[in-house]
This record gives structure tokens, C-alpha cells and sequence, in this order.
């Protein structure tokens, strides 16, 4: 039992991965030697060879193709993408392809692959280097989207995600891979892919995040606490399968929803979330639904990057916005 | 045959051979095979159509006059290898075991044409051009590591020579030295655009050398030259020496599919001068010159034929389509809560009592 | 004035902005002498000759992005993607660059492009040719999106979508091409591209929709007419900015809020119009939103299309559940 | 220069004349002038990354030993023609008339450093690896149809060279013809990916055949090979000849970016190899030799670019950043009304007064 961070969990979890199975590879831009522009992969090649770790050439759409093909035979590719930003050439793989082998084949082919890649803002990077495109893999059918928000919940979703026998798309928080340490046991225990987390219990309100906004979302209940409005925190964690049961309980109790989503607002997954709750929660509903978002905006280069990523701030005072509701 | 010249060919379109047969097709067995093969190809495409044009099959894509590729590539091939086909290539599914009734369930909208029985590890029928390429490349390196001697065959036309997906598909076969076999099937045409205003490169068989791969030509209207051709690229594939890429030149003498009008775009007369060209032609006379086909037997190939396609037909036309349920059980290995929801939801609403 | 089609209106207005500014083109696939497999092009390259209309290689990202220089040095490209279950390749183009480019430069260079593509169901289509993507890119910062649904909004949105300074994904319903005919004036009057359409009022309920399923919509009005329901459709048209206050105003005067859409339901772009929906009327809400959208699986082949597309069957049975609510 | 063998080359490591001089360098004053940029990007470089060190600019990447490229393309460039860089292109940026305070505000984070005074048409900074090449098409497309004799000039990497986004740029710029010059950069590292690893293709000037355009391979830490390469490509493309390909072969000295330590994949000693070869070093040899510098041109010069940058660097840190509107203001040339509502309450709750 270790200390370690979100990447360190996620290292752990192919390292395992790959140790209990041998179909399982890693494949993608500087997963090798350099271990991953942000050590994820690292020393993986040195400790499982050049037939189970692959530096690509530098092709998203090929890294996509590639991993159908040897899911196809059998295999358990385990494909990052270097950053989000640069994964929409790998979309019309995983639309046309990954989601829809084992449907267009009625089960003769199967696609179990995992793309991973570094999501969303706020460590001040560069151009293209910020971005959360989760909803628009979340439409995809075929696909899960798994957004991990902690070292612990990392390495069990990643483990589950690499043994399930479907595509998985798998972001990771830049922001959080060294934010915060915990505990992790390498136990192979995995997580299951179809349930939210209920992070803290509450009776006001119930806020609800994946990935980079939980710890605002956990920021902003302490803040709340102090001011007497207790706050259930919910992780996503897996958007799709969405396990709307989860959430529709909470806010049945509460009666408040806030939805935290670093994307911009417009066709986000937040208003998914939004829709299920208005569709079947109304009448428990005591103040209108509230979602904290990115704006409708290009994502600001570093300068000006903290006006445009939600935080607790503005988490809390949609809290207040609903709670002062009448 | 004459190949050194990265062009080869061994029967002209007049039956006549230009060279020695290749060792591998020199018995009147494999020839007539090869024959019959085509000729079923023909017939199968024959009946698609006629299926279509009286409204029981969805959009087709006949290859009609391009059978010599398929035909010649999958001949080449082993069970084990694994095809990767376009939608234009019943002529390689059928002769490594899809089924006429299967190919028909595919092209009439029902995805059990996809689940075939005979080749299990070939991919189906890709229709968004090129990208099937990368999954080669992934087929090919699947082979390399469990080090069994089988090669992944990808084969597009002469337009997915355009699309990224195949520049970097090519590149990594290239670069990882994978068992892989890129064919490209030149027919000229690209729906509308001819091959001369899809790319300015000399040879399609030159986008191989961007790849630092051995690529082609070869007349892919004489069934034993794109048979020689693969079986080598295929043979060197296997021994390690990598992937490669051939061009088999050859003209689209139908429509595009059935909801295509090439009268808008070309001349009829293009079409005529390339029907002397076409491939059963030339061998169906080499055959015969041979003494190894005769009248009867090309009657009785016809009539076969005819009634195995018939016979496909009906079986088609009999079969009843997929249970509602079918639409959600392939989504996932395990139903979700929500769709299940959903499936239910749709059952109820598809059962004959629901308004 | 002449009684005339979906696609022939798509076509008029492409004429039209051809023969009004010099520095509209076309470009494509099979766009020139073919004139597009719908024909949407018919007649240019003849007309405007191959200065103006150019048939493409068969590349889509590069078609996006050839159109991208062309923007950039003041053309007003207009390009047509075959399909939508082609656009894929394309929307690494329009998310990391058509969208961002004015932003980007700060205005420096910027990107009036449309890119027009067929999308939807319901005409027996082949694997990979009846996709509605459109919520991917309405979700995408700097983009507009927009979907007509009859031939006079077709013309109107697309003479519009042209002249408008910015990207936009101009996706026409294939189904509607041919569907139904109806006077279009060539008078080169656009329509506005934030605004929705009210087609018809109405006191019980709100039936929002676009593209392929508005017709549903309105079948649906009918036969909820006979049964003494009175349904308003609004036709959303433009998604992307989207005109929140004519359905607001519609749901705040109905109480009830049906949305219809083709595409999967999930991370869908009804989700959006719910939300807001939620957030903004949560008062006037008399019942539940409903969604009725397309199932979250893979578009089935022609054979089994006509159970998975949402019909004004389907569209009616919501509204009654929400009459019926209380 | 001998060029015949498709490599070409004026000054060796050793800055003796391996040919005689272009028509287009053989003065004191174009040579010194093509000495001068490059130092003052190296200048730029080396205040670019001491400010990231200290915290003060973003991630960035360094040219250093690449300088001959960006320079020599530049300098072989119109004004009126357009250039669509890569993210490591400050040299030719710089001789284009970007300011070295309008590149620090854009590596610093600030988006008003692409809105430069200078070359309005050319295109900011490119980072998704090889999108912009479809760009260049595009423009090359725009100057062709308003028959300006303009070329359009994208500069990427030898990693770029296996997207696919480059493989269909070039080819529609071959198959149209258009006026359009793809600059390899081949530094022979793509990160931490050495060049034989990203393709297996013999040069990355081959890359061109594929397009069916011609490819060249220079010395690309030979400036003045550089730019009478890209000189007679312009010229080419000008007169109606095409596009081209032209493959510079150089070395990266630094890390990949700051955020990089190259020494976890590749050897020190490889770097150190490759120092005496690095374009500045040959130059001052040549020019020094020939008498046209002198150590008090060259201390002038340091001195000069130490003053300019740092003159730049207190500029930049004096940069108040953007007000918070500018984030909504130029994502459509109207602002929509939800938009305008999101624009609102981000100005409210970013004035002093909000909590
Ligand atoms: C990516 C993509 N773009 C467009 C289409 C529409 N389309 C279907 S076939 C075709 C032409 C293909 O030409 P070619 O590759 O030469 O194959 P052929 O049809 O001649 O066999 C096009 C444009 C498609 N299926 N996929
Ligand atoms: C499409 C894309 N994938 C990945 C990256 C991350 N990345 C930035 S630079 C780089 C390597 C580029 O190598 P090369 O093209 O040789 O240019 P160089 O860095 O050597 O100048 C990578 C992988 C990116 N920016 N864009
Ligand atoms: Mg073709
Ligand atoms: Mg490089």
C-alpha cells in the first residue's frame, strides 16, 4: 500500500493489467522509452518489452485503426492519446468502428480497447492542450467514457476498463494527476463501470462532477458546510453507461440539483444529466436545476484561463442561487 | 511474365500469353477455378441488382468487369489469413466461404449478412472509404506477435488512395515491417472523379514508396497475373520481409452502385473500349484454346450458377427479419440499466398489441 | 416562384450566393458534373464553371481544411461532405481550427465557411449513411449548426449560412429532400440563423424538433388535434446558437415540453433544450419533459430503421403521458 | 551546389564551399544578412527559455541548431506569399516581421501574440502536428484562382510527415497543381520518436512521390542551401510549375520543449555529435574566411539581440492581460444573445466587487 498520485494509479493499473494478461498492450506517441509526456506509461516498455509497448508513429487516426485490428484478434489494446485535444482525428475510428464491430457483426467481432488521454485545463498549458470533449464521445453508442477523479478511483476504472469487453474512452485530468495523493492498493480490484460515486453525503443540495470539477464540487460543500447547507458530492466517473439511478436518488432527497462541467455549457454532458433529472425527478425538484460550465468559448489560452474554468466560487453560489429559491 | 518492370501480365485480352504461366496456375484445374470463381462473381452481381432494381435489395455495388481482383487475390490467399474487404469485393468473400444468401442479408439491411459463417476472422464489407487500412495494420501486427505466418489483406480502390487513414496505415506497415498486403483496385473511377483528378502521383503503386514499401502494378483484368502477384507479396509477407502494396488496373464497367447514373460523368464509348478488356473474356478464350473449357461446360457453369444465385435469392427473400431486440443485444457485451430501459420500451411498443 | 423540393431549394440557393458574390465556391465529392449524388449541386459547374465547383478528392479532412485556407483568404467556400457518417475526418479540422480561427488571431483571420452535409434516416440507406451528428457540433465553441426541415427554410437558412461571417455545419435531412415540394421565391432573402420557427400554436403542449422529425411533430399536432389536444411545434432549425427564448416562452405558456430528436438519446441536443428548459420555466412545468429520440445503439440496418427512428406515433404517446400527468 | 542527386549543399560543417554560391548569396550583405537572423532567433530561444525557467512564459519549444530552416525558407519568401508554421518557426516569423514581443505574449499565453502587425495573411502558430497543411492547400487554392503569383509555404516536422492530414494535403496540391511548398523539417526526433521509427521510407523527400510532386532533400543546416532550394521551388510554384516538397535535414540540439528532458530516450552523446555540425558555426567560418565578419561584427550583434530581446521580454512582462470580455468577443463576429448572457455574468463576477 502506497501514496501515490492519479498517474502513478494509472501506471499501476496497466502495469497490473498487463502482468495478469498478455493480450493486454500499450500503444501510442512516446508511451516507450520517454514513458509518456507525462510518465504514465513509464516503465512499462522496460519491464514487459518492445511486443507489449509500442511507440506509433505520430497518426492518431492510425493509433484508433490500429487497436481495432488487434481487438479484433483477441488482444486488449491500451491506446493514449497524447492529449484530448488531439483525439478528434481518432473520432471517426471509434464512431464508425470500435462502438459498432460487435453490433454491425452480431457479436462475430468485439472491440475491447481502451483510448486514454489527458483531459481538461487549468495547469496552464499550452494551445489545444485544455480541452473536454467527454460529450461527444458520451453520444457515441457503442462506447463508455470513464472520467476518473482520484488516484483510487483511477486505478479500479482503469483495471475495469481494460478487462471489459467493449471501448472504452478513458480521460484523465491533467489537473489532477499530481494534485493529491492517496492510498492505493495494487489488489487488482477493480471498479465497476456503470456506477456513480457518492462522495459525501448531504440533505440541501446535490452537486454533481466528474473529473477535474469533483474537487471544486467537494470545495465547494466545505465552504457550504460552514455557511449550514449540506451538500451531497456526486462522481460520475463512468457518462456512459450513465447510472442516472444514482443520481435521481439523491436529488429525490435533496430536491437541489448542481451539475459542474468544465466543458463549454451548450450540448455538454451536464444538460444529459440536467434532461434525466427533469424527466424524472420534477416533482422533487424545489429550485429550478442549476449547471456550472465552461462558457460557450474557444478555451482561453493560460493567461486568462482561470475566468473560464468553473470553480467552488461558482459552484457554491449556484448552491445559494437554489437554496435561496422559493 | 514480364515483371520487372514492376508491371506485369500474363494473359493479354485476346486469350494470348504475353509470358510463361507462373508455376502456381499452369493445371487446368486451378485455371477453370479460377474461371468458375468469376464467373460466380458475375452472377452474383447479376442477381444483386436485378434484386435491387425490383426493389427487394438496398443499394448495390456491382463489380462487375473488376471480378479478376478479388477473385485473384483471394485465391492466393490462405483460410488463415484474414480480408479486408471494401464493398465491392463479393468476389473475394464468396470464395473464401461468405455465402451469396449472406452477402444478399448484408446489402438488404440486415446485419446477420456480417456474421458470417465461413471466414469468422475476416472483417465486413467497410464502407467508409480507406479506413479499414489501419485495421490491417492492427490484423497484421495481432499475426507478428502471436508470430503465426498469416498476413492481413486490405483492399480499396483507386479513390481511398487519397484518404489520410491509408497514408498512415501504409506508413506504420511500413515502419513496423507487418505482415500486411495493401491491394488497390484501380477501376479508374472514383464514383465521378476519374483517376487522373484523384492524384497526380504517376502510379498508385508509387504511394508505397512514401511507406518505404515494395508496390506494383499488375493487370488486374488477368486473374492469374493479380493471383501471382499476391501469392508473392503474400510469401514474402509470411517470411518477415513485410508489407507491400499492388495495384491491379482495372475499369469499373457498371454504375457505381444502383443509385448511380454514370451516363452524367462518362462516355459510353470509354465503357465499350474497355469491355473487350474485361477479364472472364480473355481467360474464358485461353481455356478454351487450351482445350480445357468447353461450350458444355460453360453451360452448364451458367446454369449452375444461375441456380445457386436463385436459390440465394429465395432463401433471402424468405428470411424473416431480426427480433426488435436485436437492435440492443450487440450494443454491448452486457445490457446497461438505461438501454435496457430502453429495450423494453421497444418491445412493448413493436408487439402487436401496442396501438 | 415554383413549387419545388428540399434539395432543389438547396441548390437555388447555392446559385444564388454563387451568382450574388463571386467568392462563394463549391467544393467536394462528385460535386461537378455528377452535381452531387442528391444533386444538390446540379447544374453549377456548368453554370459557374471549375473556377467556382470542384470535385474533390476523396479526403474529407481535407476538404474541411482546404476550405479553412480558403476562408482564411476571403472566399466563402462552400463544401459538401457526402454523408454525415463521413464527416468524421473532418472534425479535427472544425474543432481545432474553423471554430477557433477568429478567436484565435483575434479576429486577424477568420473563417466564413459552410459545410453542408446530407445526415438522418428513414430512407433505407446503406451502413454508415443515416447518422444525426449534429449534437457533436453544437457542442463545439465557434461553430453554428443548422438543419432545415422544408424547402423555403432550406433556402432562406442556407443563403444565410453563406453569407454569414463564420463557420457553419449546415446539415440537411435526406428524408425531407424529396419529401414534399413548396413555393420558393428566388429572392434571395435569407433567414435569420438564431431564431426558431413556431410552425404552428398551440394552447397544451410544446412539440420541439428539427430537421427529420419536425414533419413527426406536426404529424403528431394532428392527431393530437382530432383528440382535442392543442400542440404548438417549434421548429429549432438553428441549434447552435440556440433561440432559448421562443421555446421558453412556448413552455411557459403550455406547460408541457415534448422534444423530438433522431439521434440517440444520450448526450443528444435535446438534452440541451431540456436543461435549459428545466432551468429557466421549472414553475411552468404542468408534467415532465420527454424526450423521444432515437435508441442509444447503433443505427440498425434498412431492414429494422423503421423501429429505432421516432415516429409521431411515438411523439404523440409523450405528449398524452404528459396530459395525462398530475 | 551539386543538387543533381536530389540533395544539395553549399557549405560544409567546416564552412568550406562544397560548390560555388548561388547566384542568389553571393553577396557580403544577403550573407551576413541570413548570419543575423539566425542569430537573433537563437537569441530569441535562448530569452524564450530562460523566461519559462523562471517561471514567467509557458511550455515552449526551442529551434536550436534548426535555425538554417526557418531563416533560409523565409528569406527565399515574398512578402505577399504566406506562411503556415509549425510551433518551432520563430526564425521565419521573426524574418517575416513578427515581433519577438508578439511571440513571447503568444507563448506566454496571451492570444493577442497571433494577431501580429506584421504578416497579416500568414497563420498563427500551428500545434495539432500537421493540420495546417490542408491550410496551405487552401490558401495555395485562393492565390491560384485569383492568379496572384503567390505561394503558399507550411513548415512541419519529420513526425508530421506520418499524419494523414500532410498525405492529402499534398496530394490535392499535386493533382491541382497548386502554388504550394511543404517544408519538412526533419530534426530526426519527433519527441522521443527517432526519425527511422516514424517511417520506414528511404528519405521523407519520397514522401512526394506519392502526391506525385517533386521532393528534395537539403542540407538544412546549411542556410544557404536552404534558401536557393526554397528559392527555385518558389519559382517553380510562381510560374505555374506546382507544388513541391523540399526535406531539410537538421539535428534538434534541445529538448523537445521545456516541458521535455530528452535525456530519458536519447544519448548526450548523439547531441554532441551533431554540435559541430549546427548551421550558425559554419556560416561565421564561411564569413569570417571570406572577410565579410569580424569578432566586433559579432559582439556588435550579440549585443544587439541581447538588447533587443530583452527589450522585448520587459515589454511582454509589462503586458497587462486581456480584459475578460475578450474571451467571448471574437468567438462570432456577433455575439449571440446566450452567449452575451454567459459574457455578462463572467464581466460581473470578475469585477473587484464580486465576492
Ligand atoms: C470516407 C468516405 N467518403 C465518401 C464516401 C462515399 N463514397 C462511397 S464509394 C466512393 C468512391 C470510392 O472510390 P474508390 O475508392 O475508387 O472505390 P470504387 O468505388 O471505385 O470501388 C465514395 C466517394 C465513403 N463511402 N466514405
Ligand atoms: C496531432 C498531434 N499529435 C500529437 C501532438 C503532440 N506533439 C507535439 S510535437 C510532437 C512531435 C512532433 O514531431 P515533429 O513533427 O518531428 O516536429 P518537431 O517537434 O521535431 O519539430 C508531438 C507528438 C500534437 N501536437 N499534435
Ligand atoms: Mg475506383
Ligand atoms: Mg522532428
Amino acid at each position: 500500500m502506497a501514496e501515490i498520485t492519479l498517474v502513478q494509479a494509472v501506471t499501476l493499473a496497466l502495469a497490473h493489467a498487463m502482468a495478469e494478461d498478455p493480450s493486454v498492450l500499450v500503444l501510442g506517441e512516446d508511451v516507450g522509452a520517454d514513458g509518456g509526456v507525462f510518465r504514465a506509461t513509464d516503465g512499462l516498455l522496460a519491464r514487459f518489452g518492445c511486443d507489449r509497448v509500442f511507440d506509433t508513429p505520430l497518426a492518431e487516426a492510425a493509433i484508433a485503426g490500429l487497436s481495432i485490428g488487434l481487438a479484433a484478434q483477441g488482444f486488449h489494446p491500451v491506446a493514449e492519446i497524447q492529449f484530448t485535444g488531439f483525439i478528434y482525428p481518432a473520432i471517426d475510428q471509434l464512431v464508425n468502428h470500435a462502438s459498432r464491430l460487435r453490433t454491425r457483426t452480431r457479436g462475430r467481432l468485439t472491440c475491447p480497447m481502451v483510448l486514454r488521454s489527458p483531459c481538461g485545463g487549468g495547469v496552464r498549458a499550452p494551445e489545444h492542450h485544455s480541452e473536454s470533449p467527454e460529450a461527444m464521445f458520451a453520444h457515441v453508442p457503442g462506447l463508455r467514457v470513464v472520467v476518473p477523479s482520484s488516484p483510487r478511483r483511477a486505478y479500479g476504472l482503469l483495471l475495469a476498463a481494460i478487462r471489459d469487453p467493449d471501448p472504452v474512452v478513458f480521460l484523465e485530468p491533467t489537473r489532477l494527476y499530481r494534485a493529491s495523493r492517496e492510498d492505493v492498493s495494487d489488489d487488482g480490484a477493480g471498479l465497476p463501470l456503470d456506477r456513480c460515486f457518492v462522495l459525501r453525503e448531504g440533505r440541501d443540495a446535490t452537486l454533481v462532477a466528474w473529473g477535474g470539477m469533483v474537487r471544486e464540487a467537494i470545495a465547494a460543500a466545505d465552504r457550504l458546510a460552514q455557511e449550514g447547507v449540506s451538500a451531497e458530492v456526486i462522481d460520475v466517473a463512468t457518462l456512459k453507461p450513465l447510472d442516472a439511478e444514482t443520481i435521481l436518488a439523491s436529488v429525490g432527497k435533496t430536491g437541489r440539483c448542481i451539475i459542474a462541467q468544465e466543458a463549454p455549457l451548450a450540448g455538454g454532458f451536464a444538460a444529459e444529466i440536467a434532461a434525466r433529472v427533469a424527466e424524472r425527478c420534477l416533482m422533487s425538484l424545489l429550485a429550478p436545476i442549476e449547471r456550472v460550465a465552461g462558457f460557450d468559448t474557444v478555451m482561453p489560452l493560460p493567461r486568462l484561463e482561470h475566468l473560464y474554468l468553473p470553480d467552488n466560487a461558482r459552484i457554491a453560489a449556484a448552491v445559494r442561487r437554489a437554496m435561496a429559491y422559493a | 511474365m514480364h515483371g520487372d518492370s514492376g508491371y506485369s501480365r500474363c494473359l493479354g485480352p485476346d486469350g494470348r500469353l504475353v509470358g510463361p504461366l507462373p508455376e502456381s496456375a499452369r493445371d487446368a484445374e486451378t485455371l477453370t477455378g479460377l474461371y468458375r470463381a468469376m464467373m460466380r462473381t458475375r452472377g452474383f452481381d447479376a442477381k444483386a441488382v436485378a434484386l435491387q432494381r425490383t426493389g427487394r435489395l438496398g443499394t448495390f455495388a456491382s463489380s462487375l468487369g473488376q471480378e479478376a481482383v478479388p477473385v485473384g487475390v483471394a485465391s492466393a490467399m490462405r483460410a488463415e489469413d484474414v480480408l479486408l474487404p471494401s464493398f465491392r469485393e463479393h468476389g473475394a468473400q464468396l470464395w473464401r466461404g461468405v455465402t451469396p444468401l449472406e452477402l444478399l442479408l448484408y446489402w438488404g439491411g440486415d446485419e446477420r449478412g456480417s456474421n458470417f459463417a465461413g471466414p469468422r476472422q475476416d472483417f465486413p464489407v467497410c464502407v467508409p472509404v480507406g479506413s479499414h487500412a489501419p485495421h490491417a495494420a492492427g490484423v497484421a501486427l495481432a499475426f507478428k506477435l502471436r508470430r503465426e505466418r498469416c498476413v492481413a489483406v486490405a483492399v480499396f480502390g483507386d479513390g481511398a488512395t487519397s484518404k489520410g487513414d491509408v497514408a498512415e496505415a501504409l506508413n506504420i506497415a511500413g515502419v513496423w515491417q507487418l505482415p500486411a498486403l495493401f491491394v488497390v483496385t484501380n477501376n479508374q473511377w472514383a464514383i465521378s472523379v476519374p483517376r487522373r483528378r484523384q492524384s497526380a502521383a504517376e502510379t498508385l503503386a508509387q504511394k508505397a514508396v512514401a511507406a518505404g514499401i515494395p508496390g506494383d502494378q499488375v493487370d488486374g483484368n488477368d486473374v492469374i497475373a493479380v493471383r501471382q502477384a499476391t501469392l508473392l507479396a503474400l510469401e514474402r509477407a509470411r517470411s518477415g520481409g513485410g508489407a507491400s502494396l499492388i495495384e491491379a488496373l482495372t475499369y469499373r464497367l457498371a454504375d457505381h452502385t444502383t443509385a448511380d447514373d454514370a451516363s452524367r460523368y462518362r462516355d459510353d464509348a470509354e465503357v465499350s473500349r474497355h469491355w473487350p478488356e474485361e477479364p472472364l473474356l480473355r481467360l474464358r478464350a485461353y481455356l478454351s484454346e487450351a482445350g480445357y473449357w468447353t461450350k458444355r461446360d460453360e453451360d452448364r457453369l451458367l446454369a449452375e450458377t444461375a441456380a445457386e444465385m436463385d436459390a440465394a435469392a429465395s432463401a433471402y427473400l424468405d428470411t424473416k427479419p431480426q427480433p426488435p431486440e436485436s437492435i440492443f443485444d450487440y450494443t454491448f457485451a452486457r445490457l446497461p440499466t438505461d438501454l435496457a430501459e430502453q429495450r423494453a420500451a421497444a418491445l412493448a411498443a413493436a408487439s402487436p398489441t401496442a396501438g
